[in-house]
């Protein structure tokens, strides 16, 4: 059944406020560090897939094109993905399809974002992520959504906004080892529930920043791995899922379509039991809850549990579950496409025990990182493993 | 049939209205704070050459396209070059009719391998022909603001 | 136009590094030039400024069409699949579960159940309010359970808002209304 | 390897100027319920995976993926968009076919066109925002600069590009679905409006509204529901670079290269002797030409002398969109090489009535994603159906 797939490098740009580079300058920079990583040069890569979100941030119509050759598309089989904020995981399940095809050997997974283009704020490119005749009238902005959501998810396990401020307290404070970070500050609850409301539940600090940057990574199939590492990373198995369009039909408590896109990666895994058989987690934290909530939906934890464990310490570094051990997105930084692809990247290099001072503390041999995007509608889910 | 039910009058068929409202502002990125500050400042056009491809890049790009080598070098091309395809453009950006029509051009300048996209100036259609030798007219100095605009347009030369 | 090159013959033969691979340590420097705002204001850096021309005029189609014509008139109409029983709003002509075509509508009331809300302080382009917007999912009367919109909350102590309190819209005079989703000019508690 | 690849079903709607009947959600589901019925199977049980082409400024919504799932039975399943033409995603449920783990896939693509307002300004955010916006200039630009180039090379005449619209308009008056069909003259074109000199707006193809859906299958599963399904022997894709000014404005080597990665796939080694008939993009008149060069498809007297013998036309040597192109059918945006891939399809069955060729085994399809791109897609098909002339 197809054939086996291995990250094998891996590199990433700065995430930044506004960058000088162009997006093709930020995805060259990402993709050639990638390359250099694993002694790899372009004429050995054979496909070339690109993961980023919407358009209207870098404000180029197809877009994907346009990135092209800044990913070392040319002359190449290039393809482009897309599924909201879920991209940057999807990527690499795209270029897993590629390569366990039997088609494709060795292929470069692109993401890059370059949000500061927008004007007059990167947020307002959301308004037309709602339905253009019965939800934009109304004036929308992203922030409604999440809190519609996070007030849902805290009504109906009957959580504390202190308990989830602690998702923002780690992440943030995990990103001070980032070097790679945008916001390496560290922060206290107090200052989460004390920082300006944006939409009520949500918070100034519960929130991740808007970012330009890029990251790669290279995949391969086996044979090719074994002979440029001997520290493979294996995609082991992928998920995706997108439920109804009609989000206000649905109850924002839970992410399902996480849950059923968790199944169909762990399927390919072969893991049964993921509160054991993951030792380590990158879900989608954009905002603070949103990691309790993919944590569940990713079955890591029942329905409601994920804030006590949180509370427990169990997500931290040196937990028995490290939980954004990167710093997220919240830490880190959110170039929508390529925060998601960060978040296999970091795992590549936790699980090869290469993450320097955000290296956990147990050992760890298998991990999932997930994104989620669209209107609360779409679950990536990758499983990797040593 | 796929749908059971039908509009069957021509009242019926309406639209809604809208638009996506896309301002932006684009970085020229580092290559084009060369190139753009070089027009600008001296006048003269930079691009970055491969070496391995032996390519030289006007515009200048930070790596080459083709193997992927970090680019570092800038060299300066000449302002003249010759034309390789001209088109005349009748319809503007709204997709109505332009009472003048622009001439525009690819040009290859001397010493550069890729061509730079521009407007033909000063010249006529009967006068154009692929092969023929152009230079740039910049705006005078005080004008410039590093853009692509910064030159006015193309024209034709005897040489 | 540069003569194109020889056609890249994959190269597989690659060498075996089976050293330990590289790691990223302290003093690598990672790329990425971050400008401040300012840098963009002053230009400090160069820039080239569009603003795009980008007009729609969407289809309403049979669904949507309906929907917004049953607004003008003062109604909340939806849709019902008789094969799962679901009444739906927003309509739609097909039922996503079953995949099959529906035309069977029905009058829903306008009073509904808030499924959630939240008050916003900023508008869509990030400017900050005062007054905050109550934006909020309402289950519609008359819908299976469920079955929700998204629309605002009005005339309402915005303390005192919470999940599960029974609104009621609040309607365009008759004259102004033009089949939108904003003849509901936004919902009120019910006393 | 694994086994084959099959398309097994196919549904499009009617190709229309404009279509104020139905939303967008309304012609995919129109399409998708074609395509279902074509193989009989229901999408909520039948199908693992679900592929989309769109781009957000066509539609003009962002992160347009959310609003595909619901009309084409897809919600709560793996779904994906591809920003790319049909053909890419037809590429991607390959590939997914492929890995041994899905056995049915769905590709959409589909346009409303007529809902865009400011298509030359939407199109123009296409353009390189640095080099070439602000020079404002309608997109159509770079089809004038790049006719007049590949003409000055090639020797192919302005009337020789007009001959291509003539042919392909005149197919599609009996394709049932197309949109464009006419019957034109040479002379016609001497009072064609210019768009972008040499390019007069008859060697543009116009716009359309419609969708297309395919179902694809593994080989075990497509024997098991079809009686004749149609082959993938081979599928190659390819881009060049993105930026006009280093690009090669007359051969174009991405073209070659994504058909030569379908040819090998597809153990081709003289394409016109081993192909029947070829559906390729002809967004613009000299584009069939250009991409027939690229595809090593023209006889050995070269494009031009192709087109004025009559090479191309339907039942002569080697037949070009016999269905009428984009050219006749209509311009579908991202839905552009699905429309080719259909009406292949409906050669390959035997279905193309008047149009119906008598070679119709093995075809080829290709795609392209139109300006300012160099980004194109090859696929080979064949069909045990298909009569052999």
């Amino acid at each position: 059944m197809g054939n086996r797939v291995a990250i094998v490098g891996a590199g990433m740009t700065k995430f930044v406020r506004r960058a000088q580079e162009t997006g093709k300058e930020l995805s060259y920079h990402a993709t050639k560090m990638a390359l250099e990583s694993c002694d790899m040069t372009l004429d050995q890569i054979d496909a070339v897939v690109l993961g980023t979100a919407p358009d209207t941030f870098d404000g180029v119509h197809m877009k994907g094109e346009y990135l092209s050759d800044g990913a070392g598309a040319w002359g190449k089989p290039y393809m482009r993905s897309y599924v909201g904020g879920g991209t940057g995981v999807f990527s690499v399940a795209q270029g897993w399809y590629h390569i366990a095809s039997g088609l494709i050997d060795t292929c470069i997974v692109v993401c890059e974002e370059k949000m500061s283009s927008y004007r007059p704020h990167p947020q307002g490119a959301f308004l037309t992520i709602f339905d253009h005749t019965t939800e934009r009238p109304l004036k929308p902005n992203l922030l409604w959504i999440f809190a519609l959501e996070m007030n849902r998810y805290m009504h109906t396990y009957g959580l504390r906004k202190e308990d989830i401020a602690l998702v923002a307290v780690k992440n943030k404070n995990n990103a001070l080892d980032h070097p790679c970070a945008q916001i390496a500050k560290a922060v206290t609850v107090k200052d989460i529930l004390n920082s300006e409301v944006l939409a009520w539940p949500v918070q100034r600090l519960d929130v991740s920043p808007v970012s330009d940057g890029a990251v790669a990574l290279v995949l391969t199939n086996e044979s090719i791995a074994r002979r440029v590492t001997n520290k493979p990373v294996w995609v082991e198995g992928c998920g995706w899922a997108l439920d109804t369009t009609y989000w206000t039909n649905r109850d924002l408590c839970y992410p399902r379509y996480v849950e059923e896109a968790a199944r169909m990666a762990y399927k390919m895994a072969g893991v049964t039991d993921p509160r054991h058989q993951i030792h380590i987690a990158e879900p989608y934290d954009p905002f603070d809850y949103k990691e309790l909530h993919h944590m569940e939906g990713l079955m890591l934890c029942g329905k409601g549990e994920a804030p006590q464990l949180t509370v427990d310490g169990v997500t931290q570094r040196d937990g028995e579950l490290p939980t954004c051990p990167s710093g997220g997105l919240l830490g880190v930084g959110n170039p929508i496409a390529a925060a998601g692809l960060m978040k296999v990247a970091e795992l590549f290099w936790q699980l090869r025990g290469e993450a320097g001072k955000r290296q956990v503390a147990r050992k760890v041999r298998r991990g999932v990182a997930q994104a989620w995007g669209d209107l609360m509608q779409v679950g990536t889910v990758v499983v990797v493993g040593i | 049939m796929a749908l059971k039910e039908r509009l069957t009058k021509k009242s019926e068929a309406k639209a809604w209205y809208g638009d996506m409202p896309v301002e932006s502002l684009y970085t020229v990125g580092i290559a084009g704070e060369k190139f753009f500050r070089a027009i600008k400042d001296d006048g003269i056009f930079l691009g970055t050459k491969c070496k391995k491809c032996n390519i030289v890049y006007v515009p200048p790009k930070i790596y080459c396209e083709r193997c992927f080598e970090k680019l570092e070098e800038y060299i300066e091309v000449a302002d003249c070059g010759s034309l390789e395809s001209f088109t005349c453009v009748h319809i503007g950006l709204d997709g109505k009719r332009l009472e003048n029509p622009i001439f525009v051009g690819l040009i290859r300048l001397d010493g550069s391998s890729t061509c730079i996209i521009h407007k033909l100036g000063e010249t006529t259609v009967e006068e154009l022909c692929i092969g023929m030798r152009v230079c740039a007219v910049l705006k005078p100095k005080k004008e410039r603001e590093g853009s692509i605009n910064d030159i006015l347009y193309f024209k034709p030369t005897k040489e | 136009m540069p003569k194109k090159k020889s056609k890249v013959k994959k190269q597989k033969s690659l060498k075996v590094t089976v050293t330990n691979p590289k790691t990223i340590n302290s003093n690598f420097q990672f790329q990425g030039v971050g400008l401040s705002d300012d840098d963009l204001k002053k230009g400090k850096v160069l820039t080239t400024h569009w603003i795009g021309d980008t007009k729609y005029a969407w289809d309403q189609g049979v669904a949507i069409g309906k929907y917004l014509d049953g607004l003008k008139a003062g109604k909340i109409l939806g849709v019902e699949c008789h094969k799962c029983g679901r009444k739906m709003v927003p309509p739609r002509i097909f039922c996503e579960w079953c995949f099959k075509p529906i035309d069977n509508w029905v009058e829903l009331l306008d009073t509904g159940t808030v499924n959630t809300f939240s008050l916003c302080y900023v508008t869509w382009d990030m400017q900050r309010v005062k007054k905050p917007l109550i934006p909020a999912v309402i289950e519609i009367d008359g819908a299976s359970k469920g079955m929700g919109i998204m629309h605002l909350l009005s005339e309402v102590d915005p303390k005192k808002v919470h999940i599960g309190m029974k609104v009621k819209a609040v309607w365009k005079l008759e004259k102004e209304r033009e089949g939108a989703i904003t003849d509901i000019l936004y919902w009120k508690p019910i006393k | 390897m694994n086994d084959r690849v099959a398309i097994i079903g196919i549904g499009a709607t009617q190709f229309r100027s404009i279509s104020p009947d139905v939303s967008y959600k309304e012609l995919m589901f129109e399409a998708a319920v074609k395509a279902y019925e074509d193989v009989g199977i229901n999408p909520r049980k039948d199908v693992d995976t679900f592929v989309t082409c769109a781009e957000d400024y066509i539609e003009g919504t962002s992160i347009f993926d959310e609003y595909v799932p619901d009309q084409l039975g897809a919600a709560l399943k793996p779904m994906h968009t591809i920003t790319g033409d049909g053909l890419h995603g037809i590429a991607s449920a390959f590939l997914q076919i492929k890995t041994g783990r899905f056995d049915v896939a769905v590709v959409e693509a589909h346009c409303k066109p007529s809902n865009m307002l400011s298509p030359d300004g939407i199109e123009a955010c296409g353009q390189d925002p640095i080099y070439n916006r602000p020079l404002k200039l309608n997109t159509h630009f770079i089809a004038g600069l790049e006719m007049n180039r590949f003409c000055y090379e090639t020797g192919i005449t302005f009337d020789q590009c007009a001959k291509v619209v003539i042919k392909n308009r005149k197919n599609a008056l009996n394709n049932p679905i197309a949109g464009r069909s006419a019957k034109l003259t040479l002379d016609d074109f001497q009072y064609a409006d210019g768009v972008s000199c040499p390019l007069t707006e008859l060697d543009v193809a116009q716009p359309v509204d419609g969708a297309v859906v395919i179902v694809l299958a593994s080989e075990a599963k497509a024997k098991a529901l079809v009686k004749d399904p149609i082959w993938i022997n081979g599928i190659g894709w390819c881009n060049g670079t993105p930026s006009l000014e280093s690009r090669d404005w007359v051969h174009l080597d991405y073209v070659t290269k994504a058909a030569e990665m379908a040819y090998k796939m597809a153990k081709i080694t003289d394409p016109r002797k081993d192909i029947c008939f070829a559906e390729i993009d002809d967004r613009y008149s000299y584009k069939e030409l250009q991409h027939m060069m690229a595809l090593k498809l023209c006889c050995e007297c070269g494009a031009g002398q192709c087109i004025d013998r009559g090479a191309t036309e339907i039942n002569s040597e080697f037949p070009v969109n016999p269905s009428g192109g984009a050219l006749g059918m209509g311009y579908l945006y991202e839905a552009t090489g699905l429309a080719r891939l259909y009406s292949a399809c409906e050669q390959l069955r035997g279905n193309a009535g008047k149009n119906q060729l008598k070679c119709a085994k093995t075809a080829l399809v290709q795609g392209w994603r139109g300006l300012p791109t160099t980004s194109t897609v090859v696929a080979i098909l064949s069909s045990q159906g298909g009569c052999n002339g």
